[in-house]
């Protein structure tokens, strides 16, 4: 069940794009015309979908992966470096962060950098990281005080085996049961910022976007919103059913 | 008299493997019953049976009778209470489920489980851990059960809190409770038990009067436990030796509050050092002083006369081989991921540069009894005494110059407790022992120290220590043993 | 008291951290395109008008000297007026206090039962049907944006069914509470999502602990267990999500105010990045800063009374 | 003809009383009671209903009489005297000359920068004089027969000599202040003793609501009767319902893209032609306006007055495009299209040419910035950009945007003989020479200016189908927003 429906969305974002006719015409705005009808600058919303979902995809998975690749490394070394400034250094400027308001922070950066997929991925990064530093060096400050691990270094073990390799394998779990709500709470920001008018272009095509600016064709035509809206649900109710059975099945063994 | 329990043809299968089989017994009201056996040998199966409960997966057959009210004091009291619950909250809803008035059955099982009633404000963490076991006494004792449980009460316990454990039971099966011992302490089935039933995995040995059982076995299994018991003895003098490890006013400290004060010791080559003391008293802060994983402690640590780094970091490989711990938690100790071979041999590898790691581990661990189909299992495929045993394989390896070993015994039966004893005595290092078991001490100890709340307040050699205590704490762990090696007197 | 000290020192550290996000708000407003003169003169940028604005409203001073001056009127409890209105920034937090308030502490009221008890009920069908679907809604609705969400229920319950009305606009919040139902739903849909699934993990484990297997030996009866053994443990963790929840109500929830015409912090807060009217916005980081501190300080010390060990080791 | 479409008519006899709501997009901490700081539709609208100009913008944006009975022009055209009409202001103070001058000097005031400041600028304050209780004599620093335009710009209200303070304000518009909660509501009442007769209703309460959605929604519940801007979407969702009624403004605003002819590649001529040419206005008015509004012709200000109606409409000829741009040597050069979301469907119409540009040699490639500086940036930085704009006497187009020395000439015409006939006609007193004067300016400007403007979207307004008497002039006129003129059926 998770499978298909994660399988359907992401190969249509992936694939999608290949699709897509290079003459696209155009006609009026949500018309019924052909088979999803038309979106809000009169495309052909069939077309809008296979071509808007790679940006989604990229930009939730790009700014998830570029959380975890900033703010594990950041938590993990918080929490095990024995100068106890490091960690203050590295954590009080977070709590910072956090105490400016998301949204603020998603304005404001996104309205100094403009538009464009790599700002948008940073920002939504940017509102990420602080999170999953805190909850990672939570993690780490727990396995940094195991035996296992106090074992490992009598052993005289390397830094790699003690500060990735088990740290790393011990953390898997954290991993992916934040994994899910975390890559969900990603396509929520995209979709939100452009409500926002912030970090995308107005009219481009991706999944998130066309359903803020196809809403107000709801009654004329509601496929330019449902078909994405369903898609981008079907993604994130897909991955996190994924998780959850990919967490059982960890448990069990 | 009728009996409160009788248990018929009881067993229980977990994958197609018997973990209980074909147990029976019945027990009278007053009366108190040993369950004994190794380690795996069935007995808390036995006791959750008794309570009507399984673990997962278990799938348990056979007659259980039992009349009135059971109560039950599980093997870890600390996980049983509720970490966000005052006590005096929890006391109170116990109370309302049985007649009578609350606060009355309230004193009534505190005064016989021996809780103070201030406690009551507090919350579990802040007890020690005996007074978590009287705690969870007092709670099993509310509306007078008739037949009581006791899972292994005096594991890890000194022998202070465990002649109080003793005590406490004692009296409550005076007051006419029906007493279920699951242990493999056979000083506490002496002190306690009726009737004695012996399992062997999963099955009885032998049943029988206690008297009988254990000073008369008729079965060699028996007949083997009650032999590796160990007995306190006061040691012969043994020459000192050149000190190898010593110990220069060493303090510690858990954030604010000192536990180690101004400690110094020495250990000779080849000597072997007791560290005892009550529960809590510094022993595994002054063993991690000592192995570099306390690295704040003030003082000095010297190995051959040159100090040692505070920190496990900042020693070499030599400096980490010649100093070697084993964890008071075997399994806490290995990473779950790996099998225990490969953990093991690592220290071959890194500490020595060994290019055949894996086989003189395997080597060493068929030396322990651990053969290689159970080696390259996963940790949890181990029972308790098989990863400590493996985790002294591991500190061994470095070959170090001083071993130092927390807490190895306890949990165990006789029988493992006396082969990882043998070997222990045949190494060539030095040794620092932590252990609440004098008997254990007293067969291996050159040298006793005795740490209180922090303080060394003892230091000797084993005879004059254990022979001629002069502190009131040693009198008192040492009296307690002593007392706990004689019979019950009915 | 230890618990008060610590309080305190909280409270020192957050001042310190107010001071601190205002400087970086001040630092990236300032880095922002336009200025307030710009924005002022919109579609008539005639650059000699926009340096009239510019001078009458005092932007010529460097900025130094004026962010300089707002801290001075900080220190004497002076947010400043508005650069474009003129109007105190006071009043303009007040404006928007209001609404934000209403709105944040029923969906509070709300969310936290609601959540609860979904999260207990999952927990106690882990695995079951009444799990699996509670899990399909809530990520699917975790995943939904606000604004998504509250295009269909207008246009369903406001619109065509004509049960509720679909906007707040003109109305007094507490006087005509009818307007308020729909902004709650589309409000709650997301954390009830998140909080729920967190008791519902906590819940899981507490009710695997030994110490709720030991209560049910005791006789106590399931109810009881439930709520009063295995759910204190189970929200230690939901607390802190709580806390950020409230925290993002707090910080003006600005889809919903929009799409429902509630204005509130989060559309005042729009409003002034979009003036570049930097007192405001100033004043609001100031507002959202010491909630951010205080909702966390609180939500530390409620962790403290449900996880009473964490004290020990803090 | 009538722009109003809906299923049901609306209440056809005028009707007294009752309370209208009027919902429109606010501005939060910009908005303001004060009559000269007005610069949204909302401000603008509110301060129609408390204050008058001498002067508004009638249906053919020409200007029309208000508070000024007559206004007449010495033979110089530099001293104008008008003629006061008998009004009086709520607090039953008559309106006089001296009110008029001092609401003048106010907007001229060196020290602050009131909207209006630049089309009053050329008023003459310290030679102009009240002749009597309601006359004024204005003199002007040069001959201006549009004076009537200055006299009609945006803000240019009357208020009472020496208000400063406008918590409460007092005009002399059709409707009295009662309340207001900033970012929230304004509430009026009627003025029973309005010079050109007491509104229909008893109250009118404006409230604000940013998001057109939000405004079509309170529309459709009833909270609101009537509902400002909305999309052509909106509009076709609920043409005849019975629950909206769609009010439609021609020629409101007009949609461009502006090239800059001061620096490359937009100075050739050739190439300016060739993006005329390029542009399919057809696809852009029913894609981008969703088929509300009319194809332009590259000129400001259809239906208005002086509007050149004779010069050919230009259509797309891709072939003719394709030469010129060889001819101008752009083949294959890609040129930046600065666009923004500052005003509706800016982006859309960009992306929408860009693809229409394709295979013509010249790629567009759009870049959306920022949309609070935009106005502000475009006009200096770039070559090519999305332009909007709202009505305005094509004089004033001419006199902000196209004089060499214009505040706001974002397409850098820059040319003495343009200047040379804007001046002539401004001082021209015959009307046929000057509209001969203004064709002349326009077919310059449409043969090798720098606005492409390819069209005029409707303004649309949703009413409840018992409100009657809206008016469909452009917005920003005069009977736009007419809320004195409107009835609860
Ligand atoms: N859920 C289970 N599934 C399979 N085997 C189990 C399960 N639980 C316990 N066992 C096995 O049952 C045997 C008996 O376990 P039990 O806990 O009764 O031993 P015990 O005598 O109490 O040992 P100890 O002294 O270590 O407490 C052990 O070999 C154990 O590995
Ligand atoms: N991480 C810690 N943080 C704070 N206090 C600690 C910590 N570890 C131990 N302590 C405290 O330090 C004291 C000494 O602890 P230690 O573990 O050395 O005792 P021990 O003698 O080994 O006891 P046991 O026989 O129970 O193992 C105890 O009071 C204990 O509560
Ligand atoms: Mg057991
Ligand atoms: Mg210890
Ligand atoms: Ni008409």
């Amino acid at each position: 069940m998770g499978a298909l429906l994660v399988t359907v969305p992401l190969l249509l974002a992936l694939a999608g794009p290949w699709f897509v006719p290079d003459d696209r015409t155009r006609g009026g705005p949500f018309m019924p015309n052909s088979w999803l009808g038309t979106d809000f600058v009169g495309r052909d919303v069939w077309h809008q979908v296979l071509a808007g979902g790679r940006t989604v995809v990229l930009v939730a998975l790009l700014a998830t992966l570029l959380s975890y690749l900033v703010g594990v490394p950041w938590g993990v070394v918080a929490a095990m470096s024995r100068p106890r400034v490091v960690d203050d250094l590295l954590m009080r400027p977070l709590d910072l962060l956090l105490a400016v308001p998301s949204l603020l922070v998603l304005i404001l950066t996104a309205t100094i950098a403009g538009p464009g997929l790599p700002v948008l991925v940073g920002v939504v990064t940017l509102v990420n990281f602080p999170d999953v530093a805190r909850i990672f060096r939570g993690a780490a400050l727990e396995i940094a005080g195991r035996p296992a691990l106090e074992a490992m270094r009598l052993q005289g073990e390397s830094w790699w085996r003690t500060s990735i390799v088990y740290p790393g394998r011990s953390m898997v779990r954290t991993l992916a049961a934040d994994s899910g709500v975390r890559l969900t709470g990603a396509l929520y920001l995209v979709a939100s910022a452009s409500f926002l008018g912030v970090g995308v272009p107005p009219d481009a095509a991706d999944w998130a976007v066309m359903v803020d600016r196809n809403r107000v064709g709801l009654f004329l035509q509601p496929w330019a919103v449902v078909v994405p809206a369903v898609l981008i649900v079907a993604l994130s109710v897909g991955l996190n059913l994924v998780f959850d059975r990919a967490l059982r099945a960890e448990a069990r063994s | 008299m009728t009996p409160v329990v009788h248990v018929e043809n009881l067993r229980a299968v977990a994958g197609g493997r018997a973990l209980v089989d074909g147990v029976s017994f019945a027990l009278s009201a007053g009366r108190v019953l040993a369950l004994v056996g190794a380690s795996g040998s069935g007995k808390t199966t036995t006791g959750l049976a008794l309570l009507g409960e399984h673990a997962p997966g278990v799938a348990v057959s056979g007659r259980v009778a039992v009349t009135g009210r059971i109560g039950f004091v599980p093997q870890q009291p600390a996980a049983a209470l509720n970490p966000v619950r005052r006590l005096g909250g929890v006391f109170r809803e116990i109370a309302a489920l049985h007649r009578g008035d609350p606060a009355e059955l309230v004193a009534t099982a505190l005064r016989r489980a021996r809780v103070p009633a201030d406690l009551l404000r507090r919350y579990p963490h802040e007890l020690s851990g005996g007074q978590q076991q009287r705690v969870v006494l007092a709670q099993s004792l509310v509306g007078d059960p008739a037949v009581l449980v006791a899972d292994e009460p005096t594991t890890g316990q000194d022998p202070i809190t465990r002649a109080e454990v003793v005590d406490e039971l004692a009296s409550v099966v005076a007051q006419g409770v029906a007493l279920v011992l699951l242990t493999h302490d056979l000083d506490v089935v002496r002190a306690l038990a009726d009737e004695v039933v012996v399992l062997r995995s999963g099955r009885v040995v032998e049943a029988g009067a206690t008297a009988d059982v254990l000073d008369r076995p008729r079965e060699p299994y028996t007949r083997a436990l009650v032999a590796a018991q160990p007995r306190v003895t006061v040691p012969g003098d043994r020459p000192a030796r050149r000190p190898r490890l010593e110990l220069h006013g060493v303090t510690a400290r858990h954030r604010a509050t000192t536990v180690l004060r101004d400690v110094s010791l020495q250990v000779g080559a080849g000597e072997c050092l007791a560290v005892v003391g009550r529960s809590g008293s510094g022993k595994t802060t002054l063993a991690r002083c000592v192995v570099g994983l306390h690295p704040t402690f003030g003082g000095e640590v010297r190995l051959d006369g040159r100090p040692l780094p505070r920190s496990l970091r900042k020693r070499s490989r030599a400096e980490l081989a010649s100093v070697q711990y084993v964890f008071q938690d075997p399994r806490s100790s290995f990473d779950p991921h790996r099998t225990v071979l490969s953990q093991v041999a690592r220290t071959a590898v890194r500490l020595r540069g060994s290019a055949d790691a894996t086989a003189e581990a395997l080597a060493e661990l068929a030396a322990v009894g651990l053969d290689e189909a159970t080696a390259t299992r996963r940790p949890a495929g181990l029972s308790g005494g098989e990863l400590q045993r493996a985790a002294l394989v591991r500190a061994l390896l470095a070959r170090p110059d001083v071993l130092v070993c927390d807490e190895i015994t306890s949990g165990l039966d006789t029988l493992t407790q006396a082969s990882l004893l043998d070997l222990l005595a045949a190494l060539p290092c030095a040794v620092v022992l932590i252990s609440h078991d004098l008997a254990v001490v007293a067969r291996l100890a050159d040298r006793v120290a005795v740490l209180h709340r922090g303080d060394l307040v003892e230091h000797g050699s084993a005879g004059d220590v254990l022979g001629l205590p002069t502190h009131p704490v040693t009198i008192g762990l040492l009296g307690r043993s002593m007392e706990g090696t004689e019979e019950k007197r009915t | 008291m230890s618990l008060r000290r610590y309080a305190v020192r909280r409270l020192a550290i957050g001042a310190v951290q107010v001071l601190a996000v205002v400087t970086v708000v001040f630092l990236l407003v300032q880095a922002l395109p336009g200025d307030a003169a710009v924005a002022l003169a919109g579609d008539n940028p005639d650059p000699r008008r926009i340096g009239e604005i510019r001078a009458a409203m005092g932007l010529d001073r460097p900025a130094l000297d004026r962010f300089g001056s707002w801290l001075w009127g900080l220190a004497h409890g002076d947010l400043g007026v508005s650069l474009v209105s003129g109007r105190p920034v006071v009043a303009f937090l007040l404006d928007g206090l209001g609404p934000t308030l209403v709105l944040a502490v029923l969906a509070l009221v709300l969310l936290v039962p609601l959540s609860v008890l979904l999260g207990v009920v999952a927990a106690l069908r882990e695995g079951g049907v009444v799990d699996r679907i509670t899990t399909a809604i809530t990520v699917g609705l975790h995943s939904i944006p606000e604004f998504a969400l509250a295009v269909v229920l207008i246009a369903l319950f406001g619109v065509h069914l004509r049960w509720l009305p679909p906007t707040a606009v003109g109305a007094d919040l507490l006087a005509q509470p009818a307007v308020l139902v729909l902004p709650l739903v589309v409000l709650l849909a997301r954390p009830v999502c998140s909080i729920s699934r967190l008791v519902r993990a906590g819940m899981i484990d507490a009710l695997a602990s030994d110490h709720v297997r030991h209560a049910r030996r005791l006789g106590i009866g399931a109810q009881r267990i439930r709520f009063a053994h295995a759910l204190p443990n189970a929200l230690a963790p939901a607390v802190q999500q709580v806390a950020r929840t409230t925290d993002w109500l707090l910080g003006g929830v600005i889809v919903v105010e929009a799409v429902f015409v509630v204005p509130g912090l989060g559309t005042i807060l729009v409003d002034a990045v979009a003036a570049r009217d930097l007192p405001v916005v100033q004043g609001l980081a100031v507002v959202f800063a010491v909630t951010t501190v205080l909702v966390n300080l609180v939500a530390d010390l409620i962790g403290f009374r449900l996880a009473p060990r964490s004290v020990a080791i803090a | 003809g009538c722009g109003t479409t809906g299923a049901a008519p609306a209440a056809s006899a005028p009707k007294a009383g009752g309370r209208l709501r009027a919902a429109f997009a606010g501005g939060g901490a910009k908005e303001v009671l004060d009559p000269h700081l007005a610069n949204l539709f909302v401000e603008a609208a509110r301060s129609k209903a408390l204050f008058d100009k001498l002067a508004d913008l009638g249906p053919d944006v020409s200007a029309q009489p208000r508070l000024a009975e007559r206004w007449e022009p010495d033979a110089t055209l530099t001293r104008w005297r008008i003629t006061l009409r008998q009004a009086a202001f709520h607090d039953g103070r008559p309106v006089r000359a001296e009110d008029v001058l001092a609401s003048y000097a106010r907007i001229l005031d060196p020290n602050r920068a009131f909207r209006a400041k630049s089309s009053l600028a050329l008023v003459d304050l310290a030679n102009s004089r009240a002749v009597d209780e309601r006359t004024v004599e204005f003199a002007l620093e040069r001959p201006f027969i549009e004076f009537p335009n200055a006299l009609a710009a945006f803000g240019a209200y009357i208020v009472p000599a020496g208000a400063e303070d406008f918590a409460a304000p007092v005009g002399s518009g059709p409707f009295r202040f009662v309340s207001f909660e900033p970012g929230k509501s304004v509430l009026l009442k009627k003025n029973p003793d309005y010079w050109e007769g007491a509104p229909h209703l008893d109250e009118l309460e404006f409230v604000i609501a940013n998001e057109e959605s939000a405004r079509a929604n309170a529309l459709l519940g009833g909270q609101v009767q009537y509902a400002h801007d909305l999309t052509p979407t909106t509009a076709r969702s609920h043409t005849g319902s019975d629950r909206m009624a769609i009010h439609r403004s021609p020629n409101s605003a007009v949609q461009a893209f502006a090239m800059k002819l001061d620096r490359p590649p937009f100075d050739d001529r050739d190439l300016r032609e060739a993006m005329f040419l390029l542009a399919d206005r057809p696809q852009l008015v029913e894609s981008v306006l969703a088929g509300s509004g009319q194809v332009a012709n590259d000129l400001f200000g259809k239906g208005y007055q002086y509007y050149a109606d004779d010069i050919p409409q230009r259509a797309r000829d891709l072939d003719k495009a394709k030469f010129l741009i060889r001819k101008a040597g752009a083949e294959g050069l890609t040129v930046k299209l600065d666009t923004s979301t500052a005003a509706a469907g800016m982006v859309e119409a960009a992306t929408v040419f860009a693809d229409q540009a394709k295979g013509s040699g010249l790629t567009i490639e759009v870049v959306t910035g920022n949309k609070d500086s935009y106005w502000a940036d475009t006009l200096k930085n770039g070559s090519l950009s999305s332009f909007r704009s709202g009505a305005m006497p094509i004089e004033t187009h001419i006199a902000q945007r196209l004089l060499s020395d214009a505040g706001t000439n974002v397409t850098k015409w820059s040319r003495p003989e343009f200047d040379d006939l804007y001046r002539r006609a401004v001082s021209t007193v015959d009307g046929a020479e000057r509209g001969g004067l203004y064709a002349e300016m326009q077919r310059s400007l449409h043969a090798e200016g720098g606005y492409l403007m390819w069209g005029f979207a409707d303004w649309i307004v949703g009413a409840s189908p018992n409100v009657g008497g809206i008016s469909t002039a452009p917005a920003n006129t005069l009977d736009w927003a007419r809320f004195d003129k409107v009835w609860l059926g």
